[in-house]
């Protein structure tokens, strides 16, 4: 049974212009040690899904339905002190804002300590060493301990925001675009150190990301989102070598490769759904190549495929032949420029 | 082809200021740069956040005074030009910007900020003929059909909308060179790729001579013929881009290169033998900047400062590449004195 | 920037505007209408006498000479004779600033502490008809004429209730050993109420809005959701983290607030006839007593002028990314 | 003709004043939006009204003194069919000066927000936008501003240029600038790094057409919010010089009807119609002022705004 199973989670916001539904019924399951990529574009839900499943979500957020199992435990229906239980001690997270998630009026050692005091029931000497030694475990010289968080560069904030969520050990740890804002030999550090903390300290890890090339570096297995629903699932390597839905596929023609040569780059033409309005259909219908009468009209379920992989397409079976059209069929649809376009 | 832009020897430096009684530090942005542009290329200058790319490209485009050095843009130092000369050159370099949605103004539509370089410069006699250039810019764009977006707002436009009309607007005074400052780092992965390829075809139909500037080498490599990696305000390799990142000879090049991630799972990782981030500038090493967080580090690179030099098809600023005769040795101290 | 040098550099900064206040005062004293030696002559003057009184206090030397003979008193604290009582001016003043500092500190503290505890409460309640009514109430705290409010005071609490003294610091004829005995006599206390309560409604105004809306804003911060996150109990995150961030603004404004109070008490000591520096300076501009108008200013002014300085270094030593320079 | 032709026709002073005339509907739009500005903007409307129809409403002349039938001067009357809110201790009709009290303070109020807010702005777009030694000394001139007791000086100024309505305007306007010029300052700042001020210098605008077509429009709102404060401020200032008898005599104010009250022992005879009143009508117009501002959440010390 997997560490953490999020079953058909859905999630709406109230704003001024009506409800936004940012999260449409998410099914995913993260395995006991393994790291899970959460990979989407800006809008697609997938703060939201994290920040549901550590139970901190915006106030204007409201959970419709689903669940989210912690070892089988349903944390949505236990009490809020049962909840802040979990929080911390079996469940962390480094926010998508780390760089400003950092009490800029305390020494960043002293924000460690209050933590650990505070829920981890340390006494002041052992919060002071185990934060000493999570230093250490991130790269960071003891000696930073002392100093306030606008005094420490991107790369080091980052690393500090890491320590912070293993000070209780957490078993499942949750990462928000944890790279994103850094510099190409810190990111590869920082990505370094996530990877090493990962695998010694046994944790369940879900990368949230937009980079497809941080996932393939980073974990074992992927779930593209799109428009708040999962629309594939699977290994890295077999979603990233054999994608099924031709949303990933668009995002693998869109992606520059360093080592490939400079082949044309095919975008994916128009822009997400509008998710204040009610979708009818395939969410992602208005932007494929390969779209049939069944997709304006019928929400496609996500439906396991062989080896494990799964995808929510209707034309799931014809993937291997679709593949092979991707190229030009997105990039036929991106000369006709139909409409406003993206 | 004849050079478009030639930069010679480029300094700036920023007072940060100490206060009255306060210690006068400087930023040293940019150290000593040297490069050309051929009309009609592609040059991409690439380096991780506060190595000077950003300064350089303001510096070119006359946004900043540089602190030493010339920059001759169609043969003529831009340092002197004033009045008409100023606004000729204006109308000649364009600049598309990094966040699209702040490069327009917020009270402007549409239609309004695509007339102010029309009004600037006055081009066009009538105004039926400077909607009929606004019209067609925003066609060249693939902004369809024109109209529809004459009386829009910036907020009501989609990121990859706003850069096609920041391009557009780019594009209305018939500019020769185009700098584009991160041009995509704000989109989706789904739409870069139209941006880039607009920008690309634009180029290509108008032969614009264009400087890249991004952290991306990836992007790079699609955009530009040649490429720039800097660090710390110098440029420590220079040449053509796939050259550069299929043999990386600088050792701050390889390990730009094997520190980006591959998307490819089956590729195997490549180790990055280099320490920590980029120091702010405040006091610049004698000897080569990469100096200390350089993996093949040796004496000579604490006190003598290494200069581009050719070695096989791109110029190399690193000892580890001694010129024929040694001949980097000397020519560097001397001109370390002569600055 | 070090915090040394980003004090130093204030200092001089304070130094440069207390001169140009310094330098604004003398000339718009010395381009008053009328003679400033009123007061002294009288009809059997004769002219030549006039004359050596003029050069007894410098006025016929050249305007240039008068101004470096006011620097040097100013600097000295020498700040002449009343032309009115003819006592020297520094007495004058000297009796009646104690009261002025009674009356601003008690009210400023008052104002601050329910500023504080009001604005938290303001902001807790976002949304409710606490703020509903709330924040006009406050909103009619600072729109009210301070004068108003204190006829209105004095008309109910005064002459209606008897409840307090209508004006003055002390009953007629009683002595006290000294002042500081007086300040704590029940007497100065009762005087002293309704002044300070007035005052003190209008001056809470600021620190009940801008405690209000830092409030907001910091619990809208990244490190606020952090620490909802780590799962640390609401309270500590609301004293701990929340207050601590939004007193930096509030603190500074206490700063600035007696500044600003000094300057303003001018009208409640008027309508309390409270005998403070206020209504020193009033009295004395009425009186066209240059002397004693122009050092009270000059006392407001540098207290106002040192409490921005003092506000600007409370800042830096409370908020780190000031004092702490990124090294 | 499209949108887009029409747009165009326009003259081309006219496509440069639709920014501002936009930004003026935006800051109108904000107004009216938020529930305590329209109901500032309803007070302002009816003292605007009373103001303008005083001498036509008034039922005696302010300045007249009124005598009983019997000869006597009718003074201290209670509120009476004929005198509303009663007489003052010269026997003057209270209402009638209420009515007329209604001219001075909105006359005070708006001239002198006018002022402040141009000097401010002024000050506040040329510091921000040049930056160096323009804002280094720009800003010493604000820091001497807000170094300077406001009402002191006020008091100290009429009494130098003499009591007279309009002396009161330009001491209000020469002291109260300071607030609006630095958050204009601060606005600009921020505006200034903004890349579409940078991109007007690189489309080839000069320093003034960047500063009056791109910069000033996006801060009209601003120095707008802070004119409503003004007119707050301004009519408050002027009441406190009038009580303090610096007043214009010739000009019956709210302040001046205080005072009058005040030195005539109204207090004591408990005559809360002769000067609950004046108060009352000072109170509602500021707290329009600050209603209006409170559209805009602005109503802190812009010198705290510090992080």
């Amino acid at each position: 049974m997997a560490q953490l199973e999020i079953e058909d989670l859905t999630i709406q916001y109230q704003t001024s212009h009506g409800f936004v539904h940012a999260v449409r019924g998410v099914t995913l399951a993260v395995e006991r040690g393994r790291a899970m990529g959460l990979v989407g574009e800006s809008g697609c839900g997938k703060t939201t899904l994290a920040r549901a499943v550590i139970g901190v979500l915006p106030k204007n957020a409201a959970i419709l339905g689903g669940t989210v199992r912690f070892d089988g435990e349903d944390l949505l229906a236990l009490s809020a002190d049962a909840q802040n239980a979990y929080r911390w001690r079996r469940i962390a997270m480094v926010p998508q804002a780390a760089m400003d998630s950092l009490d800029p009026v305390y020494r960043v050692g002293d924000q460690m300590i209050e933590t650990m005091q505070l829920r981890g029931g340390l006494s002041r000497e052992q919060a002071r060493d185990l934060s000493q030694r999570l230093f250490a475990q991130v790269g960071l010289e003891s000696s930073r301990t002392r100093l306030y968080p606008h005094e420490l560069s991107g790369g080091m904030k980052q690393r500090v925001v890491i320590a912070m969520a293993l000070a209780l050990s957490p078993q499942v740890l949750i990462a928000d675009e944890p790279v994103t804002a850094l510099d190409v030999i810190v990111q590869h550090q920082v990505l370094r150190i996530l990877r090493e903390l990962q695998k010694t300290l046994h944790l369940s890890l879900l990368l949230i990301t937009h980079d497809i090339s941080v996932v393939a570096d980073l974990c074992d297995d992927v779930a593209v989102m799109y428009a708040g629903r999962i629309v594939e699932t699977g290994s890295v390597r077999q979603v990233f070598t054999a994608p099924q839905h031709p949303y990933t596929m668009g995002l693998r023609n869109a992606f520059p490769s360093l080592r490939a040569g400079a082949g044309p780059l095919v975008p994916i033409e128009g822009f997400p759904p509008d998710l204040a309005r009610p979708l009818q259909g395939c969410a992602f219908a208005p932007r494929c190549p390969f779209v049939v009468d069944r997709c304006w009209t019928e929400d496609p379920a996500l439906l396991p495929a062989a080896g494990g992989q799964a995808s929510a397409c209707h034309r799931a079976s014809e993937a291997a032949l679709l593949r092979t059209q991707a190229g030009e069929a997105f990039a036929r649809l991106s000369a006709t420029h139909l409409g406003s376009t993206q | 082809m004849s050079v478009l832009l030639e930069v010679t020897d480029l300094y700036k430096e920023y007072p940060l200021h100490g206060g009255v009684l306060g210690t006068r530090r400087t930023v040293h942005a940019v150290n000593g740069i040297s490069f050309t542009v051929h009309s009609g290329n592609s040059l991409g200058l690439a380096g991780e956040s506060g190595c000077g790319k950003t300064t350089t490209a303001r510096l070119v485009l006359k946004l900043l005074q540089p602190t030493g050095g010339v920059i001759r843009f169609a043969g003529r130092d831009i340092a002197g030009l004033v009045g008409d000369q100023l606004l000729a050159f204006r109308r000649q370099a364009q600049l598309v910007f990094q966040n699209p949605y702040e490069a327009l103004n917020p009270r402007f539509t549409v239609l309004r900020a695509l007339l102010e370089p029309l009004i600037i410069h006055r081009i066009g006699t009538s105004a039926a003929q400077r909607v009929g250039k606004v019209t067609d810019a925003l066609h060249r764009v693939h902004l369809n059909p024109p109209e529809l977006f004459f009386l829009k707002y910036p907020h009501q436009l989609s990121g990859g909308q706003l850069q096609r009309v920041v391009i557009a607007r780019a594009l209305l005074t018939d500019p020769v060179l185009l700098v584009a400052d991160e041009p995509v780092s704000m989109l989706d992965v789904s739409i870069r790729a139209g941006v880039l390829n607009l920008m690309r075809e634009i180029e290509q139909e108008r032969s614009l001579t264009s400087i890249y500037i991004s952290h991306d080498l990836a992007l790079l490599r699609y955009m530009c013929t040649r490429t720039a990696v800097m660090y710390l305000g110098t440029i420590c390799e220079i040449g053509p881009t796939a050259e550069l990142i299929e043999h990386p000879r600088h050792p701050y090049t390889q390990a730009l290169v094997s520190a980006v991630p591959d998307p490819d799972p089956e590729a195997p990782r490549r180790a990055v033998r280099v320490a920590d981030s980029v120091p702010t500038p405040f006091h610049l090493p004698p000897g080569c900047p990469f100096a200390d967080r350089c993996p093949e580090v040796m004496d000579i690179c604490r006190h003598v400062r290494p200069l581009l030099h050719q070695v096989g098809s791109v110029e190399v600023a690193c000892h580890l590449y001694p010129d024929d005769a040694g001949q980097s040795r000397e020519s560097a101290s001397s001109a370390q004195e002569a600055r | 920037m070090t915090r040394l040098s980003f004090v130093l550099s204030r200092l001089a900064q304070t130094v440069l505007v207390l001169w140009v206040v310094a330098t604004l005062l003398f000339l718009i004293f010395r381009l008053m209408p009328g003679n400033p030696l009123v007061a002294y002559i009288d009809p059997t003057f004769t002219a030549d006498m006039e004359r050596a009184l003029k050069r007894q206090f410098g006025l016929d030397q050249p305007l240039y000479v008068q101004y470096g003979v006011y620097l040097q008193n100013l600097v000295r604290g020498e700040f002449g004779r009343s032309f009115f009582s003819r006592e020297p001016v520094s007495q004058v003043l000297g009796q009646v600033l104690p009261n002025t500092l009674a009356l601003t500190f008690s009210a400023l503290a008052l104002a601050y502490i329910v500023g504080i505890f009001g604005g938290a409460v303001l902001a807790a309640r976002r949304g409710t008809w606490v703020e509903g009514w709330g924040i006009p109430a406050v909103l009619a705290t600072r729109a009210a004429p301070e004068f108003w409010v204190g006829m209105l005071a004095l008309a109910l609490f005064s002459f209606n209730l008897h409840w307090f003294p209508s004006t003055g610091a002390t009953s007629p004829g009683s002595m006290y050993a000294s002042w500081w005995a007086q300040v704590w006599s029940a007497d100065f206390v009762r005087h002293l109420t309704l002044p300070a309560v007035t005052l003190a409604l209008y001056l809470q105004g600021l620190p009940t809005l801008l405690m209000r809306s830092t409030m907001l804003e910091v619990m809208d911060e990244d490190f606020i959701t952090f620490c909802r996150m780590r799962g640390l109990p609401e309270r500590s995150i609301l004293l701990r983290h929340a207050a601590r961030n939004a007193l930096l603004p509030v603190v500074t404004a206490f700063a600035l607030g007696v500044g600003y109070a000094i300057g303003g008490n001018v009208i409640v000591e008027t309508v309390f006839s409270w005998p403070g520096l206020g209504r020193a300076l009033i009295r004395a501009v009425a009186a066209k007593d240059y002397p004693v108008a122009q050092a009270a200013f000059f006392f407001i002014a540098v207290v106002m002028i040192v409490m921005n300085f003092v506000a600007d270094v409370l800042y830096s030593v409370l908020d780190p990314r000031v004092s702490h320079e990124r090294r | 003709m499209s949108g887009g032709e029409r747009a165009a026709e326009w003259p081309q002073w006219a496509r440069a004043t639709a920014t501002w005339r936009e930004a003026l509907r935006v800051a109108w739009g904000v107004a009216r939006g938020d529930r305590y500005a329209s109901i500032g903007l309803l007070i302002y409307a009816v003292f605007v009204v009373i103001a303008l129809a005083a001498p036509l409403v008034a039922p005696y002349n302010p300045h007249a003194l009124i005598y009983q039938p019997d000869g006597e001067v009718a003074a201290n009357l209670p509120p009476t069919a004929a005198h509303w809110l009663g007489t003052t201790n010269l026997g003057r009709d209270i209402f009638s000066q209420l009515l007329f009290g209604a001219r001075a303070a909105l006359l005070v109020g708006f001239a002198a927000a006018f002022g402040v807010v141009v000097v401010g702005t002024f000050v506040g777009l040329l510091a921000g936008y040049y930056g160096g030694w323009v804002d280094g000394l720009l800003m010493r001139v604000t820091d001497v501003a807000f170094g300077i007791p406001f009402l002191p000086m006020a008091v100290v100024l009429v009494a130098f240029l003499g009591p007279n309505i309009w002396n009161t305007v330009l001491v209000i306007t020469l002291l109260l600038w300071r607030d609006t010029g630095r958050v204009v300052r601060a606005q600009v700042l921020s505006l200034r790094s903004r890349s579409y001020v940078e991109a007007a210098r690189v489309l080839g605008a000069g320093h003034a057409r960047t500063m009056f077509v791109h910069i000033a429009p996006n801060i009209l709102p601003l120095s707008f919010l802070y004119g409503s404060l003004a007119i707050g401020w301004a009519i408050l200032t002027e009441a406190s010089i009038s009580f303090l008898g610096f007043g214009d005599p010739r000009v019956i104010s709210w302040g001046f009807m205080l005072q009058d009250a005040y030195n005539s022992q109204a207090l004591a005879r408990q005559a809360f119609a002769w000067f609950v009143p004046p108060g009352v009508c000072i109170m509602l117009v500021v707290m329009a002022g600050f209603f209006i501002g409170r559209g805009y959440e602005e109503l802190l010390f812009p010198r705290l705004r510090r992080r």
